[in-house]
């Protein structure tokens, strides 16, 4: 059952195996997902998190197989159902870290119809949303995220479906902490992770990423690389309506767009109503 | 001089006129008084547009398991609706209408002209004593009722007494026009009429109620149970008939510290129990027919990932969104044989309040277990007739944490999904610091990991059947009523109809008939050897449900192999013991 | 000398190593030389990993129903993987192995090592040829071919032309290091090795394809056959093994003025489908397991509200996500049992390639005069599986429209949901200028009017049922091969098992044994007499399919009322005749 | 079967049955849903358009049982499901005039995972939201809508959840025609619905109105008809960002929020790639 041999984890050092299972990865080559894998396995080792205290609810798809090599609680679910899920989790077993994680497909097209009601909720899951802009698992298909125009399995044509802007629905959505980062930006990642999983409430990251199986036309390794750009350093986490302008704006952006301190997480909103009976 | 009483009243009016809440009060009247009751409650499933509504009660000093196929006593407070309730009220029946009715009816429209020689019927003037007591029409229900305390022997002090206690809370206006309503409506019977008929509750030998008692219907007993049964998350969607296990919980849930969520479709609904259930917790939600179908992918998660998960179907009428007032066991099928794969849960269907209770617990019980998914098939007649029953003993320690974790040395090459006899696999929790697994609705091995080889495939199949086999020993076993040994026939049914079946048996027995009734409250593992040894005991087999095809002898066909008569009902109806006597009637020596 | 031939050839290699292409190549190639094919790929669901793939296939000379179920030759691009095979490779089986494999596999991993003495094993160094032919080891598959047609005696010349033919479009490159590799892998056989083994295609008497042929496997057959059925809107949701099937249509279906809608969900999709099929336009949608779960609502509303729709369900492992590039079918009971209500729906299941196309023209003509929605079961083999097939013929113009409008003077007190002994009530679409109505989910009245009592719900659901009485006689009837008249075993099977089942009753019966098979491309309405006139004339009843509970048995249990034996298999594997004569062959006397 | 007597009839005069049925509603008497029939049943007839190429298609809930009175083809469907159900019948025959209708559960709650997806693609649908934030069918449970804190049948101790802003949400998802109407105001519902119905591609019409039984709190006649303003007569419907901002403002505006009259629709767009072929 063990994957990874002893000499790579020698090479990789100390505390490869701290949050790392050893089952080899059923990724390609040069897969985007590698890149937020390392990074969030990176990030619960700097927050000390307990392994067994967090639990990891995937959907279906290549983003969905990601609880597999995470040392931890997992379950992978349904193909677009682990917002639900991993609300159940929260919901009951408040003390867990709980951490959502899923595909264009899974989070937006299939799983679109629960996104508004976690983040309105304001349920303490991050949901790391894997936007490869394809249907990667089923081989090419297009996805609610997959630029107009572009040739593929289910639309060799082109696909004449305007694609969906995440972060820009998750504002709408009134999601407390919305964010983005590039798979290419390991640093980048790491930082908007940290405050997402610290953040009290539901946290979106858009984690923008390269399916170099299926896609060589718009989310490739090249033009990501090229078009992708931090926030401005003047922008504030708590405005609103420049989280919603920057989010519209053409240029794909990274960082933290928008953050609500304030507003109290489901399981505190209603412990307070409690109180006030 | 005591006798004993059994007597059907139905109110029937038009939305808005108060036609359930006079049945309601009626119902939790003479229950507390210690009478046996069975109601039954029907009404549209639009807010308004005149439709009939129908409270339907039966009061009895004796046992009854069923409503009553026929109406002793109908209250008409809408004449267009009520005639069409007349052709169910017996020959010698009682009809009380309102003698001037709030709409003026044509000569031929008034129910009193349709009303045949052999029934006695009394004209109240109800809507002007309402007018009178409240300057409106809405005490007219009130009115009825006083009338039907003074026909039959009802004590005014205790009812008005009754009226103050339930109303407690209300505005003092709504209370004191209820009660006047009541009175004019007695006094008025009082000194304008002679009573014809032989009903009366005079001298009813009444079992006083032993021990502490309360009266709830079939939602409030699964939601009781429910938190009885250490439940933590609730999650729903509102669907008639099952809304009221939700509102219930929404309120109470709260205070043992649990949460209650509103999902935003039935699919989130029962994803949101079967995380609570990976993560250990005790979840439930209850839904009706259409919701019920879009769980069918999240249960059969539940199956592969072996995630406990309570689900609660309320059944009315179908199929698609169908008749949603209306009482109907067709859900059956698509509980048990509705997943897609080899997808085995627990399917139980409780036969009463009582059973909705205790049922409840079980399943909460079995779904940790057993790591199973379980359905409980309530029905609209259940989920709201009303009964008065012995306080409910809470479930204990053990049926309230029935998790099987591994021993300590077995963390050490741990198996979630370990081969054992019972089929059960020790589970380990998130939170646990030794056994974390990744859990899976692919096929995978024993440790969790996803593999697709045929041999694992049968491996793990097997394994999963084999649970339901090992729980056998725990469930409630069938109860058989009626003649012992052979016996000329022999009646299966289920849920809520086995009432009826009891006793239809009872009263066939009574007169001299080898029969006998079949019920076991476990649908799925079907309880095989028991259904095969009454199967050869009985020489004709009846299978009485309220479903058009059948289903539960369709679902039994593969163990009893042999020809069964089906009584089969989609009347919109609870079954009644009439029904199966009249179906076993027509039977040729 | 001519002679029959019938050899079964399996490659084997780990994803990426171009397996289930080089299968592809051979049977394309073989199919169109005249030999009669019958293929099966297995693969894993992940995009890569390292997981084993398997091109199956066998080429026969005499019309062949299934895939074999032991291998006579087998081809290793992997070792690890192949040794997990060889247990299928027959006694006398020839094995050809990468010599210099791309791993360096410790002496015992070898698969030469394992070969049981009497195969033959013939090494070749694949990897060396294959990177002499390209610079790399892709062409490595293409080796084996070579080595493959010098021993089995297939024309190098007509091989490197259909390899031409079949690349055209590719790059020259990639066409020349393909064809490099094949002739490589040729010479090298010819000039190193020593055939030792009695298999050849030599000789073999070929029928020379008849009339004009078309290879294709069953995702195309539907695809097809819905296009030349007068598809409007495909509206679909990607999942193996469906995918293809809306690939397909995209392609084609915008060429004939068809829309294909690749929507959100599948609950969207069946959605689409409904909304066309009110619409009065033919219309489909293609998934498996998991995405049917989500369709039950839709499908029910469907039956209610007695609008066509055409759905395609290509079963794979389950529960759940399951096994979903694995053989299973396990859908059954939840393709017809699986709706909430009393719900029918017809269910079909082709048996082959040229059935798929037969059954899905079929399917738009039934939903369509019967109003009705239609689920197709396919499975994973059938709609992988590549047969040489003659053209099909077109569904003429009655089948091409099977709407049932009412008379003009039906339209001035249009009744949409007429009662008729038929059970069909003539229907307009939108558009036509009389004989406007709401549909809707809730039960109704004859004008489509929402109404709850149970006279009208009774006289519905009635009329609901009669029409799959009616449709009975123009539905195609069961098909008996073997022996007639009384017979000692009888073997019942459905959809795409029914080619292994008359396969082993031939065989059975060439040693002279009274069976006979039985077989039905109706699942619903179940072809009762036919059932029951079959299990009169059979002693022992057997029922192979490839679930666990046995879903067809328990499905025909009702009428059949007897004992059957069951063989169900779950393997991930189509069922081969010798898993039939291997179960029969444990009967005792 | 006839219920609408010929007395009124005579009262409401000549026309009064071109696009009514005689069914009698099975609404509230106040219900606000009257006011939303009222001015669809006008504009229609304004527009000419023929009863028989009309197709409504409904959810369930008391805005569900519209299609029963109107005389056209109707299809009162499953809950949540009106919107995909009113793509297939437009896809499938692009001769009709498709409307889809429901009310805020239908759509926000159940069915509010496909209303990113028909914006997106701009099938050419007109929806009309019944917006009366309360389950009214089921009686007055919370719904997407319900303001928060409101004590609801299901939230006796208030309503948890942040409501949704439909105005916002179709504006996110891309639709391509959003406009907001008030049950009061007929005059303007009208307006807007003539302008819906008239755009080429997908139009939503947020329709808000009193649940005068369920809801005593908030979406009431007297709270509503203070609060409600047309939109600011400077704003134009090309300018998407100002719209996002005037859907996003605390008040309730009504109107024409956003236009886009150049954007083809799905099938014109699947044409056009056709022919490019
Ligand atoms: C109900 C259901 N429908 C369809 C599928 C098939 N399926 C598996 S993954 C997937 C899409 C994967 O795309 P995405 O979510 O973007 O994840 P990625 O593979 O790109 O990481 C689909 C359609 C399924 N497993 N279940
Ligand atoms: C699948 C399913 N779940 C639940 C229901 C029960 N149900 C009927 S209408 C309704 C909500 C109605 O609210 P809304 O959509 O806002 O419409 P309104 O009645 O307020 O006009 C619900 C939950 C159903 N019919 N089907
Ligand atoms: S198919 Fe695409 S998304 Fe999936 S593993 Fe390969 S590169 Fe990554
Ligand atoms: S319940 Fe509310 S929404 Fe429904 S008809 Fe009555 S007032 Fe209107
Ligand atoms: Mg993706
Ligand atoms: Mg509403």
């Amino acid at each position: 059952m063990t994957y990874i041999s002893d000499a790579l984890v020698k090479v990789r050092g100390e505390g490869f195996l701290d949050y790392r299972t050893r089952e080899l990865p059923t990724w390609c080559p040069g897969c985007g997902y590698f890149g937020i894998a390392h990074a969030l396995l990176q990030v619960v080792g700097d927050l000390g998190l307990k392994n067994e205290e967090m639990c990891v609810v995937s959907g279906i798809g290549c983003a969905g197989r990601f609880p597999i090599f995470m040392k931890v609680y997992g379950f992978h679910t349904l193909h677009g159902r682990s917002v639900p899920i991993a609300s159940g989790v929260k919901l009951a077993s408040p003390e867990l870290t709980v951490f959502a994680v899923g595909g264009d497909g899974d989070i937006l097209g299939i799983g679109g119809g629960h996104l508004p009601h976690i983040a309105r909720k304001n349920i303490d899951v991050t949901l790391f949303l894997f936007d490869n802009s394809i249907y990667g698992l089923t081989k090419g298909q297009s996805s609610p995220t997959t630029p107009l125009e572009q040739a593929t399995g289910s639309h060799p044509r082109g696909n004449p479906d305007t694609p969906l802007n995440p972060v820009a629905l998750a504002l709408s959505y009134g999601a407390s902490f919305v964010a983005r980062g590039f798979a290419g930006d390991v640093e980048g990642m790491k930082s908007i992770m940290h405050q997402a999983i610290t953040h009290k409430g539901f946290s979106f990251l858009h984690l923008v990423s390269p399916c170099v199986t299926f896609d060589k036309e718009n989310y490739t390794w090249k033009r990501l690389s090229e078009s992708v750009m931090p926030l401005p350093h003047t922008h504030v986490p708590g405005d609103h309506d420049a989280a919603l302008r920057l989010a519209r704006d053409e240029r794909l952006m990274t960082g933290l767009f928008y953050q609500d301190t304030v507003r109290p997480s489901y399981i505190d909103h209603l412990e307070a109503q409690r109180q006030s009976v | 001089m005591t006798t004993s009483v059994d007597i059907v009243i139905e109110i029937c009016g038009s939305a808005g006129e108060g036609t359930i809440s006079a049945g309601e009060v009626m119902t939790r009247f003479m229950s507390s008084k210690g009478y046996e009751i069975v109601s039954f409650d029907s009404f549209p499933s639009e807010i308004r547009g005149f439709g009939k509504c129908v409270a339907h009660f039966r009061a009895s000093t004796e046992t009854v398991l069923a409503p009553g196929k026929y109406t002793d006593v109908l209250i008409a407070l809408n004449d267009a609706h009520a005639i069409t309730q007349l052709s169910g009220l017996r020959k010698n029946g009682v009809l009380i209408y309102d003698s001037k009715p709030p709409v003026c009816h044509e000569e031929d429209r008034s129910i009193a002209g349709w009303a045949e020689p052999g029934m006695t019927a009394y004209g109240i003037p109800m809507l002007e004593l309402a007018n009178k007591a409240a300057g409106n029409a809405k005490g007219r229900n009130m009115v009825a009722i006083g009338a039907v305390a003074c026909l039959f022997g009802i004590a005014p002090e205790e009812m008005t007494a009754f009226i103050e206690r339930r109303f407690k809370g209300k505005k003092p206006k709504i209370i004191e026009s209820n009660i006047d309503s009541f009175l004019l409506g007695y006094e008025w019977t009082k000194t304008h009429v002679s009573k014809e008929d032989p009903y009366t509750f005079k001298g009813a030998e009444i079992v006083p109620p032993e021990g502490e008692k309360t009266i709830m219907n079939g939602n409030e007993a699964v939601a009781m149970a429910a938190m009885d049964s250490g439940l933590r998350l609730y999650a729903g969607y509102p669907i008639t008939p099952a809304t009221k296990i939700m509102e219930i919980l929404s309120k109470r849930l709260g205070e043992s510290g649990g949460v209650m969520i509103q999902t935003e479709d039935e699919i989130s609904a029962a994803g949101n129990v079967v995380g609570a259930g990976f993560s250990g917790k005790r979840a439930m939600t209850a839904t009706s027919g259409p919701g019920f179908a879009l769980m069918g992918e999240m249960i059969n998660l539940a199956v592969m990932a072996e995630v406990p998960a309570v689900i609660v179907n309320s059944q009315r009428g179908g199929p698609s969104t169908g008749l949603p007032t209306k009482m109907e066991q067709s859900d059956l099928s698509a509980a048990v044989n509705g997943g897609t794969g080899d997808s085995p849960r627990v399917v139980f269907a409780p036969r009463d309040v009582v059973d909705c209770y205790a049922i409840t617990c079980l399943a909460f019980y079995i779904a940790e277990k057993y790591q199973t998914p379980v359905v409980i098939l309530l029905d609209f007649y259940l989920s709201n007739s009303i009964r008065n029953i012995d306080k409910p003993v809470p479930p204990d320690a053990e049926m309230c944490s029935s998790n099987v974790f591994p021993a300590d040395e077995a963390l050490d090459d741990y198996e979630r999904f370990k081969i054992t006899e019972s089929g059960i696999s020790p589970r380990t929790l998130p939170g646990m610091p030794f056994g974390m697994f990744v859990d899976t609705g692919l096929e995978h091995n024993t440790y969790g990991k996803p593999v697709y080889d045929g041999e694992n495939h049968l491996v793990m199949t097997e394994k999963r059947y084999r649970k339901f086999h090992t729980m056998q020993a725990e469930l409630p076993p069938a109860v058989e009523t009626g003649t012992e040994g052979e016996v000329e026939i022999g009646i299966l049914s289920w849920g809520s109809s086995s009432g009826a079946a009891e006793e239809a048996v009872r009263k066939a027995q009574e007169k001299g008939q080898r029969i006998a009734s079949f019920h076991c409250s476990v649908i799925y593992p079907l309880p095989e050897e028991a259904l095969k040894a009454f199967s050869r005991r009985c020489r004709i087999l009846v299978v009485a449900e309220l479903n058009y095809t059948g289903q539960y002898a369709n679902l039994i066909a593969p163990v009893l192999n042999r020809e069964v008569r089906r009584l089969t009902l989609i009347t919109g109806l609870p079954m009644a013991s009439e029904d199966i006597l009249e179906f076993i009637g027509t039977f040729k020596g």
